[in-house]
C-alpha cells in the first residue's frame, strides 16, 4: 500500500500520464462528470460517478470497423484501427469495475471481439473505493461490495491522502510507474473508510432489494407476467437507460457512405430503440412492451442463465438517476418480486 | 442497381470547344452503375438519339444520362427518344453542360473537370429515378382574355370562331383599347376606326364571346386546363341589360367639367358618359367621382330622363367566379408620364403635346373635330417640330431602355398627314435613327420626305423654351450639318415612349407568369415560343410582350389565339408526373402540408391500418390529388416526418446530387 | 510636351464613349455651343477615335462652361462635360501651367471661399 | 510544371427553382456572363422544395458554401412557394448563425428568368465571400472529408 | 391539492366520465415519479401523487391513449396545456375522448436538480413554506424552493391553463418571463464564441433520443432519423456534424410547433440546455413574423406553414449585430 497527499494529486497523474493517456472523471462544465483525457492542471471531480459508465474505453459508443474505400468501380478494404497506445482509466467505482468482466463474459468469449480485446489489453483500470454512497445505489444486491472495487489497481481517498494498491501485473506496472510521487502508507485510515462506509450501506433505501426471484431459471413465468404492461406503459423508449449503463452491450452495425467510400461501424444499440434488432424480415419485438421486457429479462434472467447465474446489472444507479420517467430496474425487480414463487 | 448509359454531347463546338467530351465520357464510364457511355456531335440530331436508342437496347439499360445543353431546351426531345426505345421517358437525367459549363468557363480544364462532376451528379440521381407515369386532368373548353385592344378583340373572334367560348374582360367601359383613339394607320393610312368598330361589333355579336367591361381581374386560381378566375365587375350605376346607349343621359348631365379621357383631357365630358360613338357595349357608364347623385345624393338629372330606367344608383361592385382552360394576357401599353422630361416644356406649354394627343387633334371625333389647332389659343400652327425618341433608348434611368418601336412610323405618318392638309405648313422631324423595317415601312417615310418635303434633321432637340408670343423656342442640333438650330415653332409633339400597362404587374403575379425587368411579359422562348407564357396555359398577345404595331398585334394575337385553341382541342391534358406522394404509414395527419399547398391537392381522411405493433388503428392521413398537384414541392418540407416526397425531386435524388457534387 | 493618350482621357474622366448613340442632344442642349469649334458630341466622338489633336488645340476646351446641361440631358448616361474635362485637364497638366502646389495653398484660404474650392482645385491643377 | 501553391478551390451549391433562377442561369451563359466553376447547381422544381436538410447535407458533404435561388416574391411560379422558403431559410440561417456557423456560408438570392447577369454577378460575389472564409471546418464531417 | 384531485378523480371514474386517469405514481424516493394510468380509485389511493416533484407533461401520452377505448381523465398543468392544445391542432390526439383537469402548478422540480445543486444521497424530501427541507444520508439540508427550480421553471411563460374541461384551484396569468436572456446573450457573442459554446454543449449528447422522445412536438409515426430510408437516419452521433445535424433538424421540425415546456432540457441525461435551440427559433419568429405562442389556441396556423409577402429576407440574418 502506497499513498500520497492530495494535495500531490496533480503529480500522480503526470506520471501516469508519462509516455500514454490517462482518464479521469472530470466536471464536464454542465455540473456532472465524465472521463476526460487529462491535461495538466486537470482536477478530478468529486461526484461519485461519470454520467457515461467507463465502459466507453472499452466498447465506445461508435467504433469504425472496416473502410471502403472506392475509386470508380474499384474497391479497396482497408482495416482502420490504428490504436496501439496504452492508456489508464483512473478513478472507475467497484460497480463500474465489475461491469467490465461483465462486458468480458460477452466480448472475450468465443467469437473473440478482436476490438474490444485488443482495448482491453491496452488499458489499466486503476479503480476508487466509494466513500460517499448515495441513495439510488444498489450494487451490494449484486454481490459488489463498494469498499473493495476489482482492478488493475485499487485507490482510497481520504480526507486528505490517496492510498493505492496494486492488484494485477498491470496494476503493478502502474504503481511502478508513478511510484516516484508516492509513500509507504499504512492501511489504517483505509481500514477506517471501509468501515465507516459500511455503516452507511444498511442505510442505503434500496440496501434491502433482493435478487431471489429472478435468475436463468426464472424464464417463464417472469416472461409471461402481466405486470410487464403496466411497467412499460409510460417508457419513452429513449436510450438513456441503456447508454448510461456500464453493462449494456448491444450494439448495431452500420454502413456510412462517405462520398469516397463506405465506414462501416458499430455503434450503442439500445433495446429501447423502434429499431432494435430490426432483420430483413422486420422486427421481432414489435411494441414497447417487448423491447422493455427484453432490457430486464436480459439483465436479470438470459444473462444469468448463460454465464453461470451471473446478473447483468451492477447495481450503479445510474438509470435510477437518469431516466426521464423515473422507471428503472428498482422498480421492475420490486414490482415482479414474488410472480416467479 | 440501375444500368446507365451516358452520352455526352459535343454541341458542335459549344460544348466541345471548351469541354474535353471525350474525357468526359471516359471518366464517366467507371462510375458504379454505368455501362455504356459515349460521345457524339449532337445528340439531339435524329442520329444522335438513334444512337441512344440503339445503346437502350444494346445494352439493357435501364437509366439514361445525356450531358448536354439544358434540360429547358432538350428534357422533352431526349424522354421522348428513351421513350422511344422502350424506356420509360423519366428515366432520363439532362447534365447541364452547355449553358451551366462549358459557356461560361474558358478554361478547358475547368470546363472539363466541371462536366464530370454534373455527370456524376445526374448519374447519381438517375440511379434513383423510378418510372413515373402522367395522370390526366380534364381541359376547361372556355378562354379568358385580358385586355379587350384590338390584340384581345383579335384574339378573341379566332378563339370564337374555332368554336370556342371566349370571355373578354376589359378595365375600360368600352373595348377598343388605344386603336380607337388613333386616327390613321400607317403605312396605308387607312381610317384606324373603320377598320377596327367592325371587329368591335363582331364580339358584341358572337354568341361565343361574352364581354366584362369595366372590370377587373382581381384572383387566379388553377392551373392549365383548370384556370377559376374571379372578376370583379366595376359598378357602372346603369344597368346595361336595359341601358340602350341613346346618349340622353349624357346630353342632359349637369356635371360638365369632367376631362375627357378618350381625348386626353383636352375637352370635356359629363359624369354620365358613353366613351365615343362605337363603344362596344354602347351603354352610360357613370363617373362616380364626379356624380352629384352618388357624392350628395343631389341631382338624378339621368335617372328622370332615362326612358329605360336604366340608372341604378344603388349599384354594387360585383365579384364573379368563372372557370376557363387558357388565360390569354392582352393589356397593352401607355405612353410614359413625361415628368422627367422638363426640357421639352411638355408641363409648361400646351402646346407642346404628345403624338397621341395629335392624333385626336387631327381626329375627327377629336376636341377640335379634326382641325389641326393649337391647343393654347386654337390657331393654326405653322411650324410643327416632331421629336423622336422621348424616353425611349434612354439607359439614363428617366426613359426607357428599348426602342419604342412605332414612333418612326407614326411619326412619318404625322409628318406626312400634316402637310398633306396643311401644305403651309412646315414639319421638321428630329430623329436619332429612322427604324423602318416591316413591309412598305421605308417607302413611307421616304415618301414623307421627298413626296411630302417634311425636313427630316438628323440630331436631338435639347431644349424647348416657350417665348411670350406664344411661340415655343425648340433648340435642336443638327449633325450632320454641325450646327445648334433654333426654330421658333408653333406646335411640338413628342414622340414618347410606350410601356405596359401598369396592371400588368399584379396581373403576372396573379398569373404566375414571369416579367422582364422592364414589365414587359416573358415568353416562354424569344424565338420558338414567343406567344406563350413558360406558365403553362397562359398566353401572350400584342404589346403586353413587347412594343409592337398594329399589324404585328394582330398577327401575335392570332398566334395565341391558335396555341389556345390547340390547347382547348384536347379533352384531356397529360399532367405532369413529378407530383408529391404521401406514404402513409408516415404520415402523421397533421395538416401542414395541406395548409401549404397552393392548389388544394392534399386532403385528409381517416383509414384504416394494420399497424407494425399488429394492432389495427384508424389514422388520418394525407393523400394527393395528382391531377391537381402541380409538383412545387412546399409541402415536403413542411412535413416533418418526410411522409411527403415529390416524384421525380425526392429527398434522396437531391441529396444523391449533393453527394455527388460535393465529394 | 508627351503624347496624351485617349487611355488617359478616358481614365480621367471615367467616361465610357461607346455608350453614345449618336443622338446629339448634348450638343442640342449647349448653352455655349456657337462659341465651341468642336462641340460636345464631337469631343464624345473624337476621343472615341482617337482623334485627340484638334481638341488638345481647341479654345473649345475652355469655352466649355461645365454647365452639366449635356451631362443631366444625355440618354445614355455618356457624360460629355466630363470627357471636355479630361481634355482640358491634360492639357493643363501638360503645359506648364501655373499648378497649385501643396505649400502654396494657406495663403489662398480666405473667409470668403469655400476651402472646398480650394481643395478641388487643388485635386484638378496639382502637378 | 510543377503546380505551384494550392490555392483554395470552395465547393458551392446551389439551388435553383426551375422557373426563374435555373433559367436565370440558363441565361447567363447563353450570354457568356462568366462564374467560377466552383459553383454547381442543383435543379428543382421551386425553392420551396428545398429542405433544410439539404443545406446541412451539402454542408456534410463538403460544401462551403450553399446558395439558394427562386424567382422573385410574388413572381412565384407556383404562387407560394418562394414566400415558404423565405421563411424557412431565414430561420434555418438564423440558426446556423447562432449555432456558430460562418452566417455568409448560407445565402438566398431571388434570381428572375429574365436575370442572367444577376445571376453571375451574384455567384462571382458569393465565390469570393465564401473564398475569403477559407474552408467549411465548423459544418463538416470529417468522415467525408478523408480522401 | 393531491387529495382533491384524488377525489375528484374518483367522482370522474365512479359517475362514468371516464374510465381511466392518467397521473403521477410516487416511487422508491422523493423524487422518481412515474407517469402512470390509473384504473380504479384503489389504484388511485395506492399510488397517485401531485407534488413538487410531478414535471412530467402528460400531452403526449395522449396521442395513444386517446386512441383506446374509452374517454380518459388527464391532470394538465399550465405549461403541459400549451402542448395539448397544439396536439389537438396537429389533430395528434383525439380531443373527444380525453377529459382535461387543469391543476395549478408553482414550479416542478427533479431529483436530478437538486443534486446539481450538491444535495446527494437523498433520503426523503419535506416541503416547508417555500423550502425543501431535504434528508440526506449525509444530515439535513435545507434549500429555498427557488433555489431548486430548473430554468424552465424560474421563466416560467405562463400560469394560465389554455385548455380544459374543468379547473382545480385558481387559474393563473401569462407571465412576464425573461425566457430569452441566454439567447440573447449568446446572439451578442461572437460567431466563434457560440460556436464554442454549442461544440461543448453538443458535443456530449449521447444520441439516447430522450429529447425527442419526450417532446410533445416530435410525435412522428417514425421519425426521420430512424428511418432508414429518410436518407438521413443516424443511431449514433459518428462525427460531430451528426450531433448538430441531429439538434438542428429537429429544432427546425418543431420550429413554430414548440410551445417551449422544456421537457427536452429536464430529461437530458448530458444536461444540455436543448432548450435554447428552440427558443432561437420561438425569438426569431416573435422577430420576424410578429409573436406567437405555439399552443395558445388550436386554431392560428404555425409561423411555417403561412406567410407575408411583406416578410423579411433572410439577409436579415447578416444584417444583425455581432458577427
Amino acid at each position: 500500500m502506497f499513498k500520497l497527499s492530495l494535495n500531490n494529486l496533480n503529480d500522480l497523474f503526470k506520471a501516469a500520464a508519462e509516455g500514454g493517456a490517462l482518464y479521469i472523471p472530470a466536471d464536464d462544465g454542465a455540473g456532472q462528470a465524465r472521463f476526460t483525457r487529462w491535461c495538466d492542471g486537470m482536477e478530478m471531480s468529486k461526484a461519485l460517478k461519470t454520467v457515461k459508465s467507463a465502459k466507453e474505453f472499452f466498447f465506445p459508443q461508435t467504433e469504425s470497423l472496416v473502410d471502403f474505400k472506392m475509386k470508380g468501380k474499384e474497391i479497396e478494404i482497408i482495416d482502420p484501427r490504428t490504436e496501439s497506445e496504452d492508456f489508464v482509466v483512473f478513478g472507475v467505482r467497484a460497480c463500474d469495475a465489475r461491469s467490465f468482466s461483465i462486458l468480458d463474459k460477452v466480448f472475450l468469449a468465443d467469437p473473440v471481439d478482436t476490438y474490444y480485446k485488443s482495448r482491453r489489453e491496452h488499458g489499466t483500470i486503476v479503480t476508487m473505493a466509494c466513500s460517499r454512497p448515495e441513495e439510488t445505489c444498489f450494487c451490494t444486491a449484486f454481490g459488489v461490495d463498494p469498499t473493495a472495487p476489482e482492478g488493475d489497481a485499487v485507490c482510497y481517498m481520504t480526507e486528505d491522502e490517496l492510498f493505492i494498491e496494486a492488484k494485477t501485473e498491470k496494476g503493478t506496472a502502474f504503481v511502478e510507474k508513478v511510484k516516484a510521487v508516492l509513500t509507504d502508507g499504512d492501511a489504517a485510515p483505509v481500514e477506517a473508510q471501509k468501515a465507516a462506509v459500511k455503516e452507511i450501506l444498511p442505510k442505503l433505501p434500496l440496501a434491502n432489494l433482493s435478487t431471489d426471484s429472478f435468475g436463468g431459471d426464472k424464464l417463464m413465468e417472469l416472461f409471461d407476467s402481466p405486470k410487464w404492461a403496466e411497467l412499460s406503459a409510460s417508457c419513452l423508449g429513449c436510450g438513456t437507460c441503456t447508454f448510461v449503463c456500464p453493462t449494456c452491450q448491444c450494439y448495431d452495425i452500420r454502413d456510412f457512405e462517405t462520398g469516397h467510400g463506405v465506414k462501416r461501424f458499430r455503434c450503442w444499440d439500445s433495446c429501447m430503440f423502434s429499431d432494435f434488432t430490426k432483420m430483413a424480415h422486420g422486427n421481432p419485438r414489435l411494441t414497447q412492451l417487448e423491447r422493455f421486457r427484453q432490457r430486464f429479462m436480459h439483465k436479470l434472467v438470459y444473462f444469468p442463465a448463460n454465464n453461470d447465474g451471473e446478473f447483468g446489472c451492477v447495481g450503479c444507479g445510474r438509470c435510477l438517476s437518469k431516466c426521464p420517467i423515473s422507471m428503472n430496474i428498482v422498480k421492475v425487480m420490486k414490482t415482479l418480486e414474488g410472480e416467479s414463487k | 442497381m440501375q444500368r446507365i448509359g451516358v452520352f455526352v454531347c459535343w454541341c458542335g463546338s459549344n460544348i466541345a470547344a471548351t469541354v474535353d467530351v471525350e474525357a468526359v465520357s471516359e471518366a464517366l464510364k467507371s462510375e458504379p452503375g454505368v455501362v455504356f457511355s459515349t460521345n457524339y456531335q449532337y445528340m439531339c440530331s435524329e442520329a444522335g438519339q438513334n444512337m441512344i436508342k440503339d445503346a437502350i437496347k444494346e445494352h439493357n439499360l435501364t437509366g439514361v444520362v445525356i450531358c448536354s445543353c439544358s434540360p429547358r431546351m432538350h428534357e422533352a426531345t431526349f424522354r421522348k427518344t428513351v421513350q422511344g426505345a422502350g424506356l420509360n421517358p423519366y428515366m432520363v437525367e439532362i447534365a447541364n453542360i452547355r449553358e451551366q459549363c462549358s459557356w461560361i468557363h474558358k478554361d478547358k480544364q475547368t470546363g472539363t473537370e466541371k462536366a464530370i462532376i454534373l455527370g456524376k451528379a445526374a448519374i447519381a440521381k438517375v440511379h434513383l429515378n423510378a418510372p413515373l407515369t402522367a395522370g390526366e386532368s380534364p381541359v376547361v373548353k372556355r378562354a379568358l382574355v385580358i385586355g379587350g385592344g384590338i390584340a384581345g378583340i383579335q384574339t378573341a373572334l379566332d378563339i370564337a370562331e374555332a368554336g370556342f367560348d371566349v370571355d373578354i374582360v376589359e378595365t375600360k367601359p368600352t373595348i377598343g383599347g388605344k386603336m380607337t383613339q388613333i386616327d390613321k394607320t400607317f403605312p396605308t393610312l387607312d381610317c384606324a376606326a373603320c377598320i377596327l368598330t367592325p371587329k368591335m361589333v363582331d364580339c358584341a355579336q358572337n354568341e361565343k364571346i361574352h364581354i366584362y367591361s369595366y372590370s377587373e381581374v382581381t384572383a387566379v386560381k388553377g392551373f392549365v386546363g383548370n384556370f377559376t378566375v374571379s372578376i370583379k365587375k366595376k359598378a357602372r350605376y346603369v344597368d346595361t341589360t336595359k341601358c340602350t346607349g341613346c346618349g340622353v343621359c349624357t346630353e342632359k348631365c349637369p356635371v360638365k367639367n369632367v376631362p375627357n379621357e378618350f381625348n386626353l383631357g383636352m375637352n370635356n365630358r359629363r359624369a354620365i358618359y358613353i366613351p365615343f360613338a362605337q363603344a362596344v357595349p354602347k351603354v352610360a357608364t357613370i363617373d362616380a367621382d364626379y356624380c352629384n347623385m352618388l357624392k350628395n345624393g343631389k341631382c338624378g338629372v339621368c335617372s328622370k330622363v332615362c326612358t329605360a330606367g336604366a340608372i341604378d344608383y344603388k349599384q354594387q361592385d360585383e365579384i364573379i367566379e368563372e372557370r376557363y382552360g387558357a388565360i390569354v394576357a392582352a393589356t397593352g401599353f401607355n405612353p410614359i408620364k413625361l415628368d422627367n422630361f422638363d426640357e421639352f416644356a411638355y408641363s409648361q406649354s400646351k402646346d407642346v403635346i404628345t403624338s397621341l394627343e395629335f392624333e385626336r387633334l387631327t381626329n375627327a371625333a377629336g376636341p377640335t373635330s379634326g382641325q389641326l389647332l393649337r391647343p393654347s389659343d386654337g390657331k393654326h400652327p405653322h411650324t410643327i417640330v416632331f421629336v423622336q425618341c422621348v424616353g425611349s433608348r434612354d439607359t439614363s434611368g428617366c426613359g426607357k431602355p428599348y426602342c419604342s418601336k412605332i414612333c418612326c412610323m407614326y411619326t412619318a405618318k404625322h409628318a406626312m398627314l400634316t402637310r398633306e392638309k396643311y401644305p403651309d405648313t412646315d414639319v421638321y422631324v428630329f430623329y436619332i435613327d429612322v427604324r423602318t423595317p416591316g413591309k412598305n415601312f421605308d417607302e413611307f417615310y421616304r415618301r414623307a420626305v421627298e413626296d411630302y418635303n417634311v425636313h427630316y434633321i438628323k440630331g436631338m432637340v435639347g431644349k424647348v423654351a416657350p417665348r411670350a408670343d406664344g411661340t415655343l423656342d425648340v433648340q435642336a442640333s443638327d449633325l450632320i450639318s454641325n450646327e445648334q438650330l433654333h426654330i421658333s415653332a408653333d406646335l411640338v409633339v413628342l414622340a414618347a415612349a410606350i410601356e405596359p400597362d401598369k396592371s400588368a404587374r399584379p396581373l403576372a403575379t396573379m398569373l404566375t407568369a414571369s416579367m422582364d425587368t422592364n414589365d414587359f411579359f416573358t415568353e416562354a422562348h424569344a424565338k420558338l415560343r414567343p406567344v406563350e407564357s413558360p406558365t403553362a396555359g397562359v398566353f401572350l398577345s400584342g404589346t403586353c410582350q413587347g412594343p409592337k404595331d398594329i399589324p404585328e398585334t394582330v398577327s401575335q394575337a392570332s398566334a395565341a389565339a391558335a396555341k389556345v385553341i390547340g390547347l382547348l382541342c384536347k379533352d384531356k391534358l397529360t399532367c405532369n408526373p413529378c407530383v408529391a406522394h404521401s406514404d402513409e404509414m408516415l404520415c402523421n395527419g397533421c395538416s401542414s402540408c395541406e395548409k401549404v399547398c397552393p392548389y388544394g391537392a392534399i386532403t385528409y381522411s381517416d383509414k384504416e391500418f394494420r399497424m407494425p405493433d399488429r394492432t389495427t388503428a384508424i389514422r388520418r392521413v394525407a393523400a394527393v390529388n395528382e391531377a391537381v398537384c402541380q409538383g412545387c414541392g412546399a409541402c415536403t418540407v413542411a412535413c416533418p416526418s418526410g411522409a411527403m416526397d415529390l416524384k421525380g425531386f425526392s429527398n434522396k435524388q437531391i441529396m444523391a446530387e449533393v453527394d455527388a457534387i460535393c465529394k | 510636351m508627351s503624347k496624351v493618350t485617349k487611355e488617359q482621357v478616358l481614365r480621367s474622366s471615367g467616361v465610357n464613349v461607346l455608350k453614345c448613340m449618336r443622338c446629339g442632344k448634348c450638343s442640342a442642349t449647349c448653352p455655349s455651343y456657337d462659341e465651341m469649334e468642336y462641340h460636345p458630341h464631337q469631343f464624345v466622338y473624337m476621343v472615341e477615335k482617337g482623334d485627340l489633336e484638334p481638341l488638345l488645340n481647341s479654345d473649345s476646351i475652355y469655352k466649355c462652361l461645365s454647365c452639366y446641361a449635356c451631362v443631366e440631358r444625355c440618354p445614355r448616361g455618356v457624360e460629355p462635360a466630363k470627357v471636355v474635362e479630361g481634355i482640358r485637364n491634360a492639357v493643363l497638366r501638360q503645359s506648364g501651367m501655373n499648378h497649385i502646389k501643396a505649400e502654396n495653398i494657406p495663403e489662398m484660404l480666405d473667409e470668403d471661399l469655400p476651402q472646398q474650392a480650394i481643395v478641388s482645385a487643388f485635386r484638378k491643377y496639382k502637378r | 510544371m510543377q503546380v505551384n501553391e494550392k490555392e483554395f478551390k470552395p465547393t458551392i451549391v446551389a439551388f435553383c427553382c426551375n422557373w426563374c433562377s435555373y433559367a436565370g442561369a440558363d441565361l447567363a451563359g447563353t450570354n457568356r456572363l462568366n462564374y467560377p466553376a466552383d459553383v454547381k447547381i442543383i435543379r428543382v422544381p421551386c425553392s420551396c422544395r428545398v429542405n433544410p436538410m439539404f443545406i446541412l447535407r451539402a454542408f456534410q458533404r463538403g460544401a462551403d458554401g450553399v446558395i439558394m435561388c427562386g424567382c422573385h416574391p410574388g413572381d412565384c411560379h407556383y404562387t407560394t412557394g418562394n414566400y415558404y422558403a423565405r421563411r424557412r431559410m431565414t430561420l434555418l440561417f438564423s440558426m446556423l448563425d447562432y449555432l456558430g456557423i460562418e452566417r455568409e456560408r448560407t445565402r438566398v438570392e431571388w434570381v428572375s428568368a429574365a436575370e442572367g447577369a444577376k445571376f453571375a454577378a451574384t455567384m462571382n460575389e458569393f465565390v469570393e465571400t465564401v473564398t475569403k472564409l477559407g474552408e467549411n471546418k465548423r459544418l463538416e464531417d470529417l468522415r467525408c472529408k478523408e480522401k | 391539492m393531491q387529495g382533491k384531485m384524488i377525489a375528484r378523480a374518483k367522482e370522474l371514474l365512479q359517475n362514468g366520465t371516464v374510465n381511466r386517469v392518467i397521473g403521477w405514481k410516487a416511487g422508491d424516493f422523493a423524487y422518481d415519479i412515474t407517469p402512470a394510468v390509473f384504473n380504479s380509485a384503489e389504484e388511485l389511493d395506492a399510488g397517485f401523487v401531485y407534488n413538487d416533484f410531478c414535471g412530467a407533461n402528460f400531452s403526449k401520452y395522449l396521442v395513444k391513449e386517446s386512441r383506446k377505448e374509452g374517454k380518459i381523465l388527464v391532470f394538465l398543468k399550465p405549461c403541459d396545456t400549451y402542448s395539448f392544445n397544439q396536439l389537438t391542432k396537429e389533430h395528434r390526439i383525439i380531443r373527444d375522448n380525453i377529459y382535461v383537469v387543469g391543476v395549478p402548478c408553482d414550479g416542478k422540480t427533479d431529483g436530478e436538480t437538486l443534486k446539481l445543486k450538491g444535495i446527494t444521497g437523498i433520503t426523503g424530501i419535506k416541503t416547508e413554506g417555500d423550502s425543501f427541507v431535504v434528508d440526506t444520508l449525509y444530515g439535513e439540508k435545507t434549500i429555498a424552493k427557488a433555489d431548486a427550480l430548473p430554468e424552465r421553471c424560474l421563466s416560467c411563460k405562463s400560469k394560465k391553463h389554455v385548455a380544459y374541461d374543468e379547473l382545480l384551484g385558481e387559474d393563473g396569468e401569462v407571465c412576464e418571463s425573461n425566457r430569452f436572456d441566454m439567447v440573447e446573450k449568446l446572439e451578442a457573442m461572437s460567431s466563434e464564441e457560440r460556436f464554442n459554446f454549442w461544440r461543448g454543449e453538443l458535443s456530449r449528447c449521447i444520441r439516447c433520443n430522450a429529447c425527442r422522445n419526450v417532446c410533445p412536438a416530435c410525435t412522428c409515426e417514425r421519425c426521420v432519423f430512424d428511418n432508414d430510408n429518410s436518407g438521413i437516419a443516424q443511431k449514433a452521433a459518428a462525427d460531430s456534424f451528426e450531433e448538430n445535424m441531429f439538434h438542428i433538424i429537429r429544432a427546425f421540425h418543431v420550429a413554430g410547433r414548440c410551445t417551449d415546456c422544456g421537457e427536452c432540457s429536464r430529461v437530458c441525461p448530458q444536461n444540455i440546455p436543448l432548450h435554447l435551440l428552440n427558443r432561437k427559433f420561438i425569438k426569431d419568429i416573435n422577430e420576424f413574423y410578429g409573436e406567437f405562442q405555439a399552443g395558445e389556441d388550436t386554431e392560428t396556423r404555425a409561423p411555417l406553414n403561412i406567410f407575408d409577402t411583406e416578410d423579411v429576407e433572410p439577409s436579415v440574418v447578416y444584417e444583425k449585430g455581432g458577427n
